[in-house]
């Protein structure tokens, strides 16, 4: 049987729930970076699903939300990295847990 | 707030690629910068300085040419020096030139796997070493020629050399002599001028002219360091007074100008040996002995042994490696009371953490091979 | 519809055969699968085939550049010599260090090897001999390569091996600083023929009959340079370099591990030969001999005649340090990349819009493009100090006074 | 999307990113946890495939599976310390709780609602398409994305480093 928007939708919802999951439960700081990637993963599947079968005048133009997206979250997490290297330095540990004040 | 890292100790141990024998360096690191070098010897001691006290004079030559295996004929030659000056023999004309010709051409063959052995430091596949061992194996047929041997050659006598060299040895020579400068030219176009061999070696390991003479560096790293100092023209011996040549000097004293003055120094053997070819006079190749220095040993009719009259004799010469010297007190018995080596890569390598603190890994793998050590001479 | 039996492209024979399966009735995806299937087989076997024999031709080329022999014991002339390496490969056992991470250590070889073979899917061997005809062909090739850098991290960590990690940490830091080189370099390339599909490549290099290294001169000596980095051979050798640390991400590896990542390398070499072969010389044409010599011939006789360089290279070269090596890639051939794509895009927009004329453009670009190669090379390397005193090759002086001293400019520690 | 190719290929590379995704949250070490990550991130440039994407999946490629796993790698080694499990912290179920509520409503409303769906086969040339799209209609956020990138390389290199003045705690 034929796969239509409805599939490539369920299919990124999933994706997006593992992805808050692990964002929201996991205690490392790279665990939760890694939930956040997914994320950005999930919604980039529905663009390019919508703009595959969405009608609409130009419909590339859900690829190049993609590209931004892709850009965006590859800046965010070099950020978030380096962020991580230098948490890990002042404090010792990168486990989310343990950083719960905004100065120290 | 530094970064936290725990210095990571790395061993070049003594089962290493590139360490020319089993000589360990251990390298403390702080990431690729070296922060502390500290050498382990001694994995070669064969503690030949008090065997040599058990046997006599004539006995001990084969000593010497197993401390520095590389350039065996020079350590034949210090050696059997420091008795001829103990004793106060008289070596003939045509020894004398022997000596001289001899002592270049190992020169030059141990130069060629000098700079060989550095170019395969500096990460070239072996090319260089195959060509340079190509020219060192000719100078190895003469050798063969001249005294049997390729390596432990012993060929020289107290008082002289053991026998004279045959008569095809001298064409030879003369046909070596044609062939050789052509080689080293090649060497020069192969690697003087390569981009990458002069980035991975000027300004490495770097010694200025107090720090080597502190350090009593002696050899192609103390001329490299700018220092014009040769033994053979210093304190000329055999045959050096009458034959002249230059002595090759750098100026920056870092790896690239210790390279760069061996290369200068193998064409200047080239030179001595041609003079030594023409300049060859006939006559006795070993000095006849008599009087007190030779006397039967234990029964009138057992074997004679030299028997040097008390006292102490240092002779010294320019190896490849540098000023090797031979220490040798006598107490009147076959036998020498104390032999010593002062052995020129020994004392070489006392430099060694000074070049190679603050540099790199690939450095001081780089500098070790310019210091050009002989394990065997090394640990003795 | 040319017979099949005419080997000038192999194409026609499976083209043949796939009717023969239509013929039988099979239904119609099944004749789209036998191609696939084939292509992936004809593609693996001729790896493992030709990086077995360039094992044999290295050692024996390097060998003759060393003035000795090579191998020559097993087997007539050692041409048996390879299969013995692998047989002894297969046979040694693999050993695990202890407390390595046994699944990320299993799957190290396996990864480094993957991108290496899919690589060659999107690369025309011949007419119509192309596996997956991906109009973004280009992209896709850096894109593979770009795992192999997750794939030697793996394998260093997993080992738990000091050396092996020194080591899988100098790889990656080489690998991606070259890999912005290699995309800038191949930038040029799509520039020019203003798609990535590696067939319009090709097919623009035979309309305007001009091979694009003449246009690119700066972009085939980035991409040589990128390329020899990628496959770590010399003088980019870093990784196992023995002189240092003994045999860099792959020293815990040993039997048939060790052998992937062995014939790893060999097929990122003929990978980047066959890139640097289809967008700068032509690929399977050589200015209209395609029509008697078949086209794969041509190709894959280029291939290994590029590939013969990166052996000179190894048999001459000594290595670069790390650092040195970091700072060639982003100061020196980054800029010159740049510019490249600076000087390409001005020319194509001049080109396109002014509306001249190929035949004029063509020799007009490959000048400027040749001049400003040798003048960017010369004019940035004496820029960074290259030819200062310090650099610059020297003989010794000569003297007759014992004793002097000589003192020359004090060369700093770099 | 109708031939039988595309069809199996949905289902496997579907099936394939959920579990490694999931795997992910459920798999001990961290760094097992990266890999599995970047299969997840090849299943979804297997999808964009299936959906004609070509582009975009070399892209998704290159970036994550290339670059941003290569990072994440390095921030867990150069954070020997940090506890290498990849354990949950106490927000474990209200966690899976609420993934899960939003789980649900998203798909219920792709389910529920009719979409419009166009009857436009597959594109054949995304790549120029995109590179027109990117220089004409939106050329502005073109060059403030590269202007993000350039700060955020920039941001990355001056927190990291070493001799940088920070103040300690």
């Amino acid at each position: 049987m034929s796969v239509g928007l409805e599939h490539y939708l369920v299919v990124g919802a999933v994706l997006f729930a593992v992805g808050l999951y692990l964002a929201l439960a996991k205690r490392n700081f790279v665990g939760v970076l890694m939930g956040i990637e997914l994320m950005f993963n999930a919604v980039n599947l529905t663009f390019v699903s919508f703009s595959r079968f969405a009608e609409s005048p130009n419909p590339l133009d859900g690829h190049v939300f993609v590209i931004f997206v892709i850009t965006v979250s590859a800046a965010e997490a070099a950020t978030a990295l380096a962020l991580a290297v230098l948490l890990y330095r002042v404090k010792d540990t990168i486990s989310v847990d343990e950083i719960d004040m905004l100065r120290w | 707030m530094t970064l936290q890292t725990e210095p990571f100790v790395v061993n070049i141990g003594p089962q290493h690629p590139s360490t020319h024998g089993v000589f360990r360096l251990r390298l403390t690191l702080d990431g690729e910068r070296i922060v502390d070098a500290d050498m382990v010897m001694g994995y070669l001691h064969r503690s030949m300085e008090k065997l040599a006290e058990e046997r006599t004079y004539t006995q001990n030559i084969p000593f010497t040419d197993r401390t520095d295996y590389i350039a065996a004929m020079t350590g034949n030659l210090a050696y059997v020096m420091a008795v001829e000056k103990l004793c106060g023999i008289e070596v003939p004309d045509r020894a004398l030139w022997l000596r001289t010709m001899m002592a270049e051409l190992q020169r030059f063959a141990s130069h060629c796997i000098a700079i060989g052995i550095f170019a395969n430091d500096c990460g070239a596949w072996q090319t260089p070493v195959m060509h340079m061992f190509r020219d060192r194996e000719k100078i190895l047929d003469l050798f063969e020629m001249a005294c049997g041997a390729r390596l432990t050659l012993n060929y020289m006598r107290i008082g002289g050399v053991s026998r004279d060299i045959p008569p095809e040895f001298i064409p030879a020579v003369r046909k070596l002599l044609k062939d050789l400068p052509k080689r080293v030219d090649e060497y020069e176009d192969l690697l003087l001028s390569n981009e990458i061999i002069v980035a991975r070696s000027r300004g490495v390991g770097a010694l200025t002219p107090e720090q080597a003479i502190a350090h009593s560096v002696s050899g192609p790293m103390l001329r490299a360091s700018g220092v014009a100092w040769d033994v053979r023209t210093a304190d000329p011996y055999a045959a050096y007074g009458k034959v002249d040549f230059d002595i090759a000097v750098g100026t920056n004293g870092d790896v690239y100008d210790r390279f760069v003055v061996r290369l200068a120094e193998m064409r200047q053997s080239l030179r001595i040996v041609e003079q030594c070819v023409e300049m060859m006079p006939a006559g006795p190749v070993h000095a006849a002995f008599a009087g007190a220095s030779v006397q039967p040993i234990g029964n009138p009719v057992g074997p004679l042994a030299i028997r040097p009259p008390e006292g102490e004799a240092y002779a010294r010469i320019e190896s490849p490696r540098g000023e090797l010297g031979f220490y040798i007190v006598s107490d009147g018995s076959p036998a020498p009371f104390r032999f010593h080596i002062r052995s020129p890569s020994f004392i070489n390598l006392t430099p060694l953490k000074l070049m190679s603190v603050g540099g790199t890994v690939a450095d001081a793998i780089v500098i070790l091979g310019s210091v050009d050590i002989v394990v065997g001479e090394v640990d003795r | 519809m040319t017979e099949w039996y005419d080997f000038r492209d192999i194409g026609n024979a499976v083209g043949a055969l796939l009717d023969q399966i239509r013929d039988w009735g099979a239904p119609d995806w099944v004749p789209y699968v036998a191609a696939t299937l084939i292509g992936i087989v004809g593609i693996l076997l001729w790896a493992v085939l030709s990086v077995l024999a360039f094992i044999w031709i290295e050692r024996r080329v390097v060998g003759l550049m060393q003035n000795r022999i090579g191998p020559n014991r097993v087997g007539p002339q050692g041409l048996l010599q390879p299969v013995a390496d692998a047989i002894k490969l297969l046979l040694k056992e693999a050993i695990t260090t202890t407390n390595a991470d046994r699944y990320m250590f299993w799957l190290g070889p396996i990864l480094v090897f993957i991108p290496t073979i899919v690589v060659f899917a999107p690369i025309p061997f011949g007419e119509e001999m192309v596996l997956a005809d991906l109009n973004v062909g280009v992209l896709f090739l850096i894109a593979i390569a770009s795992i192999n850098t997750l794939a030697v991290f793996i394998a260093g960590w997993s080992s738990n091996n000091k050396y092996a990690l020194l080591g899988a940490m100098r790889t990656i830091a080489m690998l991606i600083s070259y890999e912005i080189i290699q995309v800038l370099a191949l930038l040029g390339v799509v520039l020019f023929v203003g798609s990535m599909r590696l067939g319009d490549i090709i097919g623009w290099q035979l309309d305007h009959d001009v091979w694009l290294i003449v246009l690119q001169p700066v972009a085939v000596l980035c991409y040589i340079i990128a390329g020899a980095v990628e496959m770590n051979r010399s003088p980019m050798d870093i990784a196992e370099a023995e002189s240092e640390i003994v045999a860099g991400y792959h020293t815990e590896y040993g039997g048939i591990k060790f052998g992937f990542f062995y014939q790893a390398e060999y097929l990122a070499g003929f990978a980047i030969t066959a890139v640097v072969v289809t967008l700068y010389l032509g690929g399977y044409t050589l200015f209209g001999l395609e029509q008697w010599v078949p086209g794969w011939l041509i190709f894959l006789g280029k291939l290994y005649g590029f590939f013969f360089t990166y052996i000179w290279f190894r048999g001459t070269l000594p290595r670069l340090r790390i650092d040195q090596l970091m700072a060639f890639a982003w100061k020196f051939l980054l800029p010159i990349s740049i510019l490249n794509v600076l000087l390409v895009g001005s020319e194509v927009l001049l080109w396109k819009e002014a509306g001249l004329e190929s035949q004029l453009a063509i020799p007009l670009f490959a000048v400027i493009n040749g001049a400003f190669a040798v003048a960017v090379v010369v004019g940035w390397a004496t820029a960074l100090g290259h030819s200062a005193p310090r650099h610059t090759a020297h003989r010794a002086i000569l003297t007759q006074e014992v004793g002097a001293i000589f003192y020359g400019e004090a060369a700093p520690r770099p | 999307m109708d031939d039988a190719g595309t069809v199996i290929a949905f289902w496997v590379l579907s099936a394939a990113t959920i579990s490694s995704a999931a795997a992910t949250a459920a798999v001990r070490n961290l760094i097992h946890a990266v890999v599995l990550l970047v299969v997840s991130f090849m299943g979804v440039a297997g999808l964009y495939i299936t959906l004609s994407a070509d582009f975009v999946a070399v892209t998704q490629i290159l970036i994550y599976a290339g670059a941003i796993s290569v990072l994440m790698v390095f921030a867990i080694v150069l954070t020997p310390r940090g506890e290498r499990g990849n354990a949950e912290g106490f927000l474990r179920l209200p966690a899976l709780l609420l993934a899960g509520l939003v789980a649900v409503t998203l798909i219920f409303v792709a389910v529920d609602t009719e979409w419009v769906i166009s009857d436009r086969p597959g594109f054949q040339e995304t790549a120029s398409v995109i590179g027109e799209a990117l220089l004409d209609r939106y050329v502005l956020p073109f060059e403030i994305a590269s202007v993000l990138l350039l700060v955020a390389m920039l941001g990355a290199i001056v927190l990291v480093r070493p001799d940088s003045a920070m103040e300690d705690e």
